[in-house]
């Protein structure tokens, strides 16, 4: 273990998303999302870990798309954390904000408490259609009805990666543990790492002058940090 | 005394709890019924490893279970007038696996992983109990969370922050 | 009956007058006790339909509630953003009810207001059933309601406790305190009536009240230690019942969601509970007063008193909404600013209308001693106050979670047949109980009223003959 | 009640009636715990002629007030620290909610311990049989007076000569 316990963090470059929702898709097979339907969508019920918020700028003919993926913050001083009564979710040594699933009992307090309503509810009982229940991730807990979920960064990756390189006397390499999301972006808007690891490529973006954390002047200190920058996503 | 019903009160309350303590800590190890009555103790005392049956904890989450091929490579000629082998036998004609009821399940929502345990220092032992003195195999343990917490939250204080942590177990 | 229901004062005759008011001076005390006792007895055909009507609801709204537990959370009208829905807000709302009770029965109590005698026992039984109705809500909303001991402080092996920084922690406390509290509270008081009745009933009535009399005989010493009791109680519970809708209220003030996050939530969600919680008390008065037959025990002054209670309350909750409303008018913030447009011109325009005219409007009928004294007239009003109430909790709850800090993530939220049906199950449910006990507990503190009758004498001043009362509590 | 001694109940219409025949009792000798006055109105301390009793109540009230504020304490500020989750650097306690919940709880041990200790005091429930009189709730001021069988035509005097309606055994009845 690191004598410095680290603090992952996701970059998100803006000027480089496309909007394409490989992350989205990658996120669903990975964590064992479930889907939900049409109707479910329709009424607001939508599963999805990361959501590509898109922004219409300007007005026609002079129009611009801005995508802006969003998934939990993992914020520092989280709002959802306090007010779960059963430390369902919390604040791990690792700057991870953690929901456990199981013992989560649906009093979807945090979903209210969270500013940037990354929080996903099992509405109904999650179904996995014929052949998707085939590809279930055994290392990612499937969630049954009346729970949270979200976005936790792939800690089963994390974990996984960490004990590869326990076993073999070693600690891990920046860039070695990608989750899914970070994995599969085509146009490698995002970038995952360790902002305690100065010489890490995400401590570097990190300091960019196209950086911002989103809705940062709530104070909640988030762990996912934006870049924008120029004129792109025409 | 008229009072008699309140001290008759708490006792009750008392009683309760300590017979709820109680009921909680009592587990019933049965051992399950396989589908061929397989004896650990046989094996372990013809002087064959864990590992050999159970291959990859060193490397992998899981132990493993061995594939009837595994167990044929010796029946073929070992114990081969025994019902039982025959059993087995002809599930390796048919070509199906031997429907093994688990003993040490874990819940979805636990994330267990052999790896690391063993890389600890722990052996087979610590948490399956003496398997090769057991005809049919058992529990010894209950294996659930203030057990698994026991060890977890008696490490030393750098280890601690990781082993007790929620997300060690479950993500 | 005409004359009664009218409840008019008798012409110009302050004797009259005042013997309205000294508290059934001509009546023997055995006749109190029949008059009290023999409204109970008297249970007609509509009754009993009444009661097979609530229940039936009940039995619907039981139904909704499992179909709700076996198919998830996604049968009720909730989504994302809207995480609460019709079940917090009948949740706040039934907190609310419940506050009245100890208002009129603690506060009053201790300041010795004696008009407040025969509707204790009312206003304490609708605290009780109040917040049964309230404490079902917690456990209808949780998504695993099979897991809610996990809330329960108590040492497991998992080695977790619950999280006491949570207010819905806060929450399962306060109210629990409180529903003891209350039911207690009212239990001490009918002890003495309870051995009244054991002594003038029969059958399986008589049994009933021997046990939960507890062997009550009346004497001195339990006289004085009931009384004892009675103050403390009063003194405890006032605290109590002012943290609990604090608390409530914190629910929402402690998340930094827009509109929500306000430093007056606490004492606005208190006098908003007061207020319905009174007219709840005036409204339920009325309704039983007509059912029982009790028009001698509950009459003009009553009403009049509780009428004037309400007033002020209601103008108390005008100035706490409106000091919460300019600040954020005038603070301007992008997403408040939104919240507002939405709830003064926005799709929730029709309910923030509602909201605001059912309650405005009570407080101009209230002002005047006609409609606090004509029953139908304060039925009305204080019937409004509760729609008013009822849809300014769904505002709270509802109207601020369809908008927040992330346009993408706007919704909207209407409820299905499960919330209505749960949401109506606990009003039938609140008032089959209530019905029950009508029928089976005094419902007006006998010992109270005899207690109060002890303390007038009349005194003539001048022309008048006017009431006096001595200081024996 | 010893065997020797004769109880009497006697009920009164009017409470001054009834403080004059305690009064006249006390002449005779019988001292206050011999007499149980049984009203179904709360009269004032002293109205009857009687001495104030003390009462522990207020200390059972505080013992649970000081019971429930360490309970409450213990609650919210000692159990996060005897299981410690680490919640990532931040404090396992704040004030703030550990002085709502420790609040609350004092406050619920002082109702509880009202409620017990008003039943512990009046020595509820006790429903054996005792001396009583129905007619106690319908206005009747009953007294119930034990004394030895020598004063029985003084006591019936005193008894009469204050209006007494009714003078005789007490009826024991399982309340």
């Amino acid at each position: 273990m690191a004598e410095i316990e680290p603090r992952w963090v996701l970059i998100v470059d803006l000027d480089r998303c496309t909007g394409c929702q490989a992350c989205v898709v990658a996120c669903q097979a990975e964590n064992n999302v479930p889907t939900v339907g049409e109707h479910e969508t329709i009424e607001g019920r939508w599963l999805h870990w990361i959501h590509i918020e898109r922004y219409w700028e300007g007005e026609y003919p002079n129009i611009k798309a801005r995508f802006m993926p969003v998934m939990c913050q993992q914020c520092t001083a989280a709002p959802c954390e306090p007010v779960c009564p059963v430390f369902a979710t919390y604040h791990t040594p690792e700057g991870l904000n953690a929901q456990i699933y199981n013992r989560c009992i649906g009093t979807r307090f945090c979903g209210s408490a969270c500013p940037y309503k990354t929080r996903t509810y099992n509405w109904l009982r999650p179904e996995f259609p014929e052949p998707l229940h085939e590809q279930l991730n055994p290392d990612v807990t499937v969630r049954s009805r009346g729970l949270i979920e979200k976005c936790t960064f792939c800690v089963q990756r994390i974990r996984r990666i960490e004990i590869e390189a326990h076993a073999q006397g070693r600690e891990p390499v920046d860039g070695e543990i990608q989750p899914a999301c970070v994995q599969t972006c085509p146009p490698d808007a995002l970038v995952f790492g360790d902002l305690n690891d100065p010489s890490s490529r995400v401590s570097q973006l990190a300091t960019s002058h196209r950086s911002f954390k989103l809705l940062g002047e709530l104070g909640t200190d988030p762990g996912v940090i934006y870049l924008k920058g120029g004129e792109t996503n025409v | 005394m008229k009072r008699f019903w309140l001290i008759g009160l708490f006792i009750l309350v008392v009683v309760g709890v300590i017979a709820g303590v109680i009921l909680t800590r009592v587990q019933v190890y049965a051992a399950p019924e396989q589908p061929i009555a397989y004896s650990h103790q046989v094996h372990v005392e013809a002087g064959i490893q864990c590992l050999f049956c159970h291959p990859s904890p060193l490397k992998s989450p899981l132990a493993g279970i061995p594939s009837v091929q595994k167990c044929m490579g010796c029946h073929n000629v070992i114990d081969t007038d025994n019902p039982e082998i025959q059993q087995v036998a002809s599930y390796y004609e048919s070509g199906e696996p031997i429907p093994w009821i688990r003993v040490n399940l874990q819940p979805d929502f636990v994330y267990f992983n052999h790896q690391p345990h063993l890389g600890a220092g722990l052996n087979c032992e610590t948490c399956h109990g003496d398997v090769g003195q057991m005809d049919v195999t058992r529990q010894t343990v209950k294996m659930d969370m203030g057990w698994c917490l026991d060890c977890h939250i008696n490490q030393s204080d750098e280890k601690v922050g990781r082993l007790a942590d929620c997300l060690a177990c479950h993500k | 009956m005409s004359e009664s229901e009218v409840l008019a004062y008798p012409e110009d005759s302050s004797a009259a007058e005042f013997e309205d008011r000294l508290l059934l001076a001509e009546r023997t005390s055995s006749e109190i006790n029949q008059a009290v006792l023999q409204p109970m007895f008297r249970t007609s055909w509509k009754f009993w339909a009444l009661v097979i009507f609530l229940s039936l609801l009940v039995l619907w709204g039981l139904f909704a509630w499992g179909y709700l537990i076996y198919w998830g959370m996604g049968t009720a009208g909730i989504n994302r953003p809207v995480y609460w829905g019709f079940f917090i807000a009948t949740f706040v709302f039934w907190v609310g009810i419940s506050h009245a009770g100890t208002m009129i029965s603690a506060v009053l109590r201790l300041l010795k207001a004696d008009w407040r005698r025969p509707i204790t026992r009312g206003a304490e039984a609708m605290t009780a059933f109040a917040l049964m109705m309230a404490g079902l809500f917690p456990f209808i909303h949780l998504g695993r309601v099979w897991k809610f001991y996990w809330m329960l402080p108590y040492p497991n092996n998992r080695l977790m406790w619950p999280n006491f920084q949570s207010p819905l922690m806060w929450d399962m406390v306060a109210i629990f305190t409180y529903f003891i509290g209350s039911t207690l509270y009212l239990y001490l008081a009918l002890i003495p009536d309870l051995a009244m009745a054991r002594d003038h009933t029969g059958k399986w009535r008589q049994k009933l009240y021997r046990v939960l009399s507890l062997g009550w005989r009346g004497t001195e010493a339990e006289w004085h230690k009931l009384h004892r009791a009675l103050s403390i109680f009063s003194v405890a519970i006032i605290p109590i019942f002012l943290s609990v809708h604090s608390i409530v209220s914190w629910d929402f003030a402690v998340t930094i969601q827009p509109r929500w996050h306000s430093t007056i939530f606490a004492p606005y969600f208190v006098v908003g509970a007061i207020y319905s919680g009174l007219a709840a008390l005036a409204c339920i008065l009325v309704i039983v007063r007509k059912g029982m037959q009790l028009q001698e025990f509950l009459r003009s002054e009553h009403f009049d008193a509780l009428g004037k209670l309400v007033l002020v309350a209601g103008m108390a909750w005008v100035y706490f909404w409106f000091a919460g409303f300019i600040v954020e008018w005038y603070g301007n913030e992008p997403v408040t600013r939104e919240l507002i447009h939405e709830e003064v011109a926005g799709s929730l325009a029709p309910l923030f209308y509602l909201q605001m005219s059912a309650n405005l409007i009570p407080i101009v009928m209230l002002i005047f001693k006609k409609v606090r004294t004509t029953p139908w007239l304060l039925l009305v009003a204080t019937l409004l106050v509760n729609v008013g109430m009822f849809t300014e909790r769904v505002l709270i709850v509802v109207g601020n979670l369809q908008r927040n800090f992330m346009p993408f993530n706007w919704g909207e939220y209407s409820p299905t047949w499960v919330e209505v049906s749960i949401v109506v199950m606990t009003f039938a449910g609140f008032a089959l109980l209530y019905t029950i006990f009508s029928r089976i507990f005094p419902y007006v503190p006998v010992w109270e009223i005899k207690e109060g009758r002890l303390r007038y004498t009349v005194r003539r001043i001048g022309r008048l003959l006017v009431p006096t009362a001595a200081e024996i509590e | 009640m010893s065997e020797n001694e004769i109880s009497l109940v006697a009920l009164f219409e009017k409470s001054t009636d009834t403080a004059k025949a305690i009064d006249d009792l006390h002449t005779l000798g019988i001292p206050d715990d011999r007499m149980v006055v049984m009203t179904d109105v709360p009269y004032p301390e002293q109205a009857l002629g009687r001495t104030r009793e003390w009462s522990s109540l207020p200390y059972i009230v505080l013992a649970g007030a000081i019971v429930g504020l360490l309970i409450g304490l213990f609650l919210s500020a000692i159990t996060p620290h005897l299981y410690r989750l680490d919640v990532g650097g931040h404090p396992p306690v704040g004030f703030p909610p550990a002085a709502v919940i420790t609040f609350v709880f004092t406050m619920m041990a002082i109702i509880v311990s009202t409620f017990l200790g008003v039943l512990w005091e009046m020595d509820f429930p006790s429903f054996g049989p005792a001396p009583y009189h129905k007619a106690v709730t319908d206005g009747q001021l009953a007294i119930l007076i034990e004394f030895s069988p020598d004063l029985d035509d003084k006591v019936n005097q005193v008894l009469k000569a204050n209006q007494a309606d009714y003078i005789g055994e007490p009826e024991m009845i399982s309340l």
